[in-house]
């Protein structure tokens, strides 16, 4: 089991994290990634962009977590959870969650749920910029909702 | 012992940390009422429905006990992703 | 709705796919990606390649009907599917399909609904080289049983 | 009318193509029928089990009739992705 987790700054780049995830891997059949990118609309209102705030510490710990969480359910072999805190324009990368595993059902179902779990657990908070002025974003009860699937 | 804020919840206490005076062990629960009580206005940020609670880094979902070195943090509700 | 759909011997390069999913996005949070690979075993047996047929003209339409019924069930904005014919080797890409949406629970569904279909209605079959020689693929019970989730 | 068969069945029955005579419109039951009389011992790759059938380019599920021009495909369970 490989695993890669990285919170930062700097923009992450898709291929490098395909590459790494396929990179002499004769036993998988399936990757399964997500990326989130950051909207021109959200809630309504036009977003110029944002800013991502972390708890420095806590926030690998919770990926982690979480990722091991994943691992336990479903036979994977390799995860890649990367996400970006500070300054962020719409269209940015904000997220990426790549798995690997030698079936399909396995690296959906952990891919979307390591996402569901990131935007209940892990320790991020979005402020966005609009035409009249910055403002935190809200928690959604439908990503509080979004859990209820992965119950057992 | 020291109370680690973040995001809108910092903002609107005006502070990142808060140095609670406090008789050790105690628990979750009773910080944040002590929290309350020193942040009267902004109460209403510090409910569990406000405000999360973490212990050593870690998420608390029910009461926890705290100890001499613990390092305790409340902030809103996760909207990362 | 920009729909991308091919049929190929040529390889595939995801980067540029998911390129093609971002250039020039602005409203969506969310890109979901499958990305099929060649493993080396496949139901016990050590495998060397594979020599993937299909039905010219019914493939295509096959593809495109599962992906028109995918955007009927969600909001999805992009979606590109290419599935690879010919011979293949191990860690080879067979198939590839990204989704684009506004937001995440859209995209993951529609990305594991056009898999699941595309293995139970696509006319593509897999010819394995083994050390024992030549086998075709049999389908597998566990493929049908994966549509079940998707009963409305 | 002519009939296309794909991979395994292609190469059990030895054939790419089959050229059925019989009275138009007819039905994708009476075409199975009549292919697995015409290939006997292939007749158990022939059933509805083991060989998938379409009608100008689209998978029936059930029986579905036949015209002329039509074109008819049988097929093994498919594998791709």
């Amino acid at each position: 089991m490989m695993i890669f987790i990285a919170v930062q700054a700097e923009d992450f780049d898709v291929a490098t994290e395909y590459a790494e995830l396929r990179k002499d891997n004769r036993s998988d059949g399936a990757v399964v990634f997500f990326s989130g990118l950051v909207r021109e609309m959200n809630q309504g209102d036009s977003v110029s962009g944002m800013a991502l705030e972390h708890y420095p510490g806590m926030t690998e710990k919770a990926l982690r977590q979480i990722v091991d969480e994943a691992a336990a359910r479903w036979p994977l072999n390799r995860v890649r959870l990367i996400h970006r805190v500070g300054t962020l324009r719409v269209s940015d990368q904000i997220v990426f969650v790549g798995v690997s595993a030698a079936h399909r059902e396995a690296a959906f179902a952990a891919c979307h749920f390591i996402m569901d779990f990131l935007k209940n657990r892990a320790p991020f908070w979005k402020k966005e910029v609009t035409a009249s002025g910055e403002r935190w974003v809200e928690a959604l009860s439908k990503d509080k909702k979004a859990l209820d699937k992965w119950q057992k | 012992m020291k109370i680690l804020f973040f995001a809108a919840l910092r903002e609107r206490l005006g502070c990142d940390s808060y140095e609670l005076e406090t008789a050790l062990p105690t628990d979750i629960n009773t910080v944040r009422s002590a929290l309350q009580q020193a942040f009267p206005a902004q109460a209403g940020e510090l409910t569990t429905e406000r405000a999360l609670a973490a212990v050593n880094q870690t998420l608390i979902h029910d009461n926890a006990s705290i100890n001499d070195g613990d390092e305790v943090a409340f902030f809103p509700p996760v909207t990362g992703g």
